[in-house]
């Protein structure tokens, strides 16, 4: 398996989202790209890795290929329960959902996001500059799967400081046992996928910290793409660019129309 | 966060919806209708409309056309999360806001995962025509099964925090048994629910496949509830299955065979999206986007809605081609025989 | 159709029950008579009559024969609607039971019923003279059905001024919006079918009022055998004895193996 | 009524349940062993059992044989309405306390129905054996199902009034959104869920027919789950009929195959009531009733509990006959061909 350096911003994320996912465990699966990192971590080293749809799917195997809704036909054939979003968020609130992926438009240090409103919250909420989908499930997983991984484009309008809203609440604003005293479940954002690279959370703090450098990327560039002031793990290693296999299933396997992989 | 507004009730309080349900007529008897007596008779201006569904599966899009055609004034719409049925409502809106428009609208997600951004809702909400209250997806699910269940609230986990309890009617309190703070949504219970099933005999039992969304929470949640269905069957099919009837008949009003009824949406076992469409749809509010004129959505909604008498010659405008196409990839998705 | 006069107080209990009930109506029907008139009532005057088991039944045309448990398979073969015992509660608590069924061990004048317990509430709760089977649904349907029939076998050491516990709260302490002030569903109880009689809560006091005197009754007998003063309704109407049909229904067709209604 | 007493927690408390959930093993594997097995594995002394089934029907009588033989103390039983799998538990007790104890009961019924009242229940009540916490029905079920939600409570309106909500731990509260009172029951997450289905595969899903009784949110709310099943079938077999699955492969720990596992209770699709046999186990508890001694109970359990390996060896001691009657018996309920 050797390296290729044509890959996109796209491919490498979805590479990274697999990886990050533990073979046997729970996976509560957005739309988008986790769809496609859930298929390809299945395809690798977690064959036993059980996805969870919000739309009420409970494990399915995903065999009739990619879905390109959370509540798609494709999410519910072969899966071993089939209900409705009343049962899969009530599932995760109780915690079988070990890991959960977010997305979101803005990002704060603290692993807090923004889907719903570009503007000023609350006085502009009913008139505001760019109106976003809203939290669909995002904030529900944001609120009760045991681990988040977030995904997000990296670039300084989208690495704020301070979120228009919070739809999806992280660490909050940081402070010991935030999450807890504040009556969410779960221990909050995990890991963050960038176009960039990956971060943790530190513990102490709840802070945004760099752990791994996607090809081509220093800690300089990054910290420029970011609207705050990044922490940075002492042993930061590099992220491998995808193998040639990887980005065969990929491309060939998973989402050979390009749904939500762009080519 | 602590301090919400003060509360008010959109569609039915809990003491009016379960007095409107004491007082209906749930009777086992033959509610199958046409679309347009069942619009007419079960919907009026101001009401709050539950939609059924999820995004574009299973939405009831035939229902929502036929309420464009009648026209409705000051609706409340509910939804957890919603595609194009929620489009179509807000497209007649941005056509002609004396023949149809919307008030307000409770929602968790207004949008089409990969067919992108609803131009609709971003449209109406930046322009400020229309008020908005924002939930999660649980929260709006949860809203309607307290209401199903005749309760005035149900607890939840999420979202304690962040933005969206202060942009609703959420009260947090500090939970009596373990001393965390835990949040409370109050019920909907919308005055009709409008839900599109694979199929349901001539009582309403419905039987769904794949995702329930939240289906059958709105139909128990509503005062009354309009279905369409793909297959309309006989009482005995739905009654050997039990398990998959979703929606029991006394919560059921209406009774209309629709087959497509969810088209261009897709809908299990039957069809799957038919995207080209919704970005043809999509594409006519362009022009208002940039500041311009309705033309272009007023003739999509001149051709295939205002243009046509039954939602039946709003299938038949599409080749029998590509129907068929629509349906076959269905099928791929079922691994099942006929 | 000739009054028959050898009929047991079971029997004119389930003819005054089932003449009770309306077509096309709701019943949440409880375990043992409420059964057999449940089916006398589609049997006769009543053939829409839908009922609904606690444990989860709804609309079963009850057609393989007389249950012997409100969970009995005979419950659910032809129902519209097979769930568990949340989602009957759940419908009731909605408003879906027009009427429902309730029994006890002990009655009070505001039609409170007893269920639990002989003994000293709560000081004797944990050692009860008598332990008796506790709530069941009895209590929830008392709560939340939006009228219901009592059935309580009648003598003065069941009627009595004072419950040793309520189980099934009914008018409570007959005050004004008594039930609603408490946050009850529901009138509250509508008749109560006794081995002697029939009777109504008026409605300013909610107090037991005698409206209907089964054969061999007088408003004098009935008062000895209770032990509060009854109210009198100002036209007491008598109470025919079944008639040779009903009679029929009940021991060949409804009953036929005296489950319920002893021979 | 409106002050409770200090809040305490059987089984787990929902922080303890959410952690205990988080921890376990979720994964699709076989989970098939034997009864013995799953009895020394997933039940400990001091444990809350949340019994599944509903008074006679689909009760897990197999399980409670084998705990019987394995000998628990202490013992905290949840459930809404009981009758075999109570007795047989409850029994045993009478029998020899030092080697199987109940230390409370949370519980809305434990009788017959038509086959009468519980002689164990009276002897142990009257006797002041056990602690006792009534509900009703569908506080049980709330209860259950809170566990099952994830949450510390759930809101329900039945019944606010009376002495049950004293009787336990209801707290009622004036609802933030009416004003009026509501009660919260608080949430019960057993230790462990003892459940028999018609159907399961070997990860643990399980199809149940007729009434699911409030088997699902037990073993959802429970931190382990052992199921027993009349018939052990394949992944494909529950897959392709999902809505008729009741509990889903995460929620279950333990998988083992027990023909007649309910009997002499009912099972549907399978058998009916042995009620003959229900009665002479019952017959057996007159003595002590009288204030005589457990020789006649004794004798009982001797012969079918203690004298036997496995719960097959206890259905062996049937006649064919009689097994076969009641199996015909229930066909004749089903209405449907084999």
């Amino acid at each position: 398996m050797t390296a290729s350096k044509n890959y996109t911003a796209q491919e490498i994320i979805v590479v990274a989202g697999s990886k990050i996912l533990e073979d046997r465990k729970i996976v509560f699966v957005g739309t988008g790209l986790p769809m496609v990192a859930t298929l390809l971590a299945k395809l690798t080293h977690a064959p036993g890795l059980i996805p969870v749809f919000e739309a009420g799917a409970i494990g399915p195997p995903l065999s009739v290929g990619l879905p390109i809704s959370v509540g798609d036909s494709k999410t519910f054939t072969g899966a071993s329960y089939v209900k409705g979003l009343n049962a899969a968020f009530e599932m995760t609130q109780r915690g079988y959902a070990d890991f959960g992926f977010i997305g979101g438009a803005e990002i704060d240090m603290y692993g807090n996001l923004n889907s719903t409103m570009i503007g000023h919250y609350p006085d502009g909420y009913q008139k505001p500059a760019v109106r976003l989908p809203g939290s669909g499930g995002a904030s529900d997983m944001a609120a009760s799967c045991e681990r988040t991984i977030l995904i997000v484009p990296h670039d300084k309008r989208k690495f704020k400081e301070q979120l228009s809203y919070v739809t999806s609440p992280g660490h909050l604003d940081g402070s010991p046992n935030a999450r807890y005293n504040a009556g969410l479940q779960g221990k909050g954002p995990y890991r963050l996928i960038t176009t960039r690279g990956i971060f943790d959370f530190e513990e102490k703090t709840g802070r945004m910290r760099l752990i791994s450098v996607f090809p081509g990327e220093t800690v300089e560039s990054i910290q420029a793409a970011t609207g705050f002031e990044l922490l940075t793990a002492k042993e930061l290693t590099p992220f491998p660019p995808p193998t040639n296999e990887e980005l065969r299933l990929i491309r060939e396997e998973i989402d050979p129309a390009g749904v939500f992989v762009k080519k | 966060m602590e301090t919400p507004t003060q509360m008010y009730w959109t569609g039915l309080s809990p003491d009016d919806a379960r007095e409107a349900l004491v007082n209906k007529d749930k009777s086992m008897r033959d509610k199958t209708m046409t679309l347009k007596e069942a619009v007419a008779r079960f919907i009026r201006d101001g009401d709050n409309v539950g939609v059924g569904g999820f995004v574009n599966i299973r939405q009831p899009i035939a229902i929502t056309h036929e309420m464009v055609r009648h026209g409705f004034r000051d609706l409340t719409l509910s939804w957890q999360s919603a595609g194009l049925a929620a489009d179509y409502l807000a497209g007649a809106m941005m056509v002609d806001e004396s023949r149809f428009s919307i008030k307000r609208i409770e929602l968790a997600y207004w949008a089409h995962e990969s067919f992108g951004l609803s131009p609709m809702f971003r449209y109406l909400a930046e322009s400020g025509k229309i008020e908005l209250e924002d939930w999660s997806n649980y929260n709006m699910s949860a809203r309607f099964k307290a209401g199903a269940m005749g309760l005035p609230f149900l607890p939840t986990r999420s979202p304690v925090a962040g933005d969206i309890p202060s942009s609703n009617r959420t009260r947090i309190i500090i939970c009596p048994f373990t001393g965390r703070k835990i949040a409370l949504v109050p019920a909907s219970n919308p005055n009709v629910a409008i839900i599109h099933v694979n199929a349901a005999d001539k009582y309403g039992n419905c039987t769904i496949r794949g995702t329930d969304a939240t289906c059958p929470e709105i139909a128990m949640a509503s005062a009354h509830t309009i279905v369409t269905c793909e297959e309309l069957v006989d009482h005995e099919v739905t009654a050997n299955h039990p398990k998959d009837v979703g929606i029991p008949f006394p919560a059921v009003d209406a009774v209309v065979h629709v087959p497509f009824g969810a088209y261009p949406g897709a809908c299990r076992r039957h069809y799957y999206f038919n995207g080209d469409h919704i970005r043809r749809f999509h594409a006519a509010t362009a022009p208002m986007h940039k500041g311009g004129a309705s033309d272009d959505l007023k003739s999509y909604y001149d051709e295939y809605i205002f243009g046509v008498e039954t939602f039946d010659d709003f299938i038949q405008k599409f080749p029998a081609e590509k129907l068929m196409a629509d349906q076959a990839a269905e099928s791929l998705n079922c691994e099942r025989p006929a």
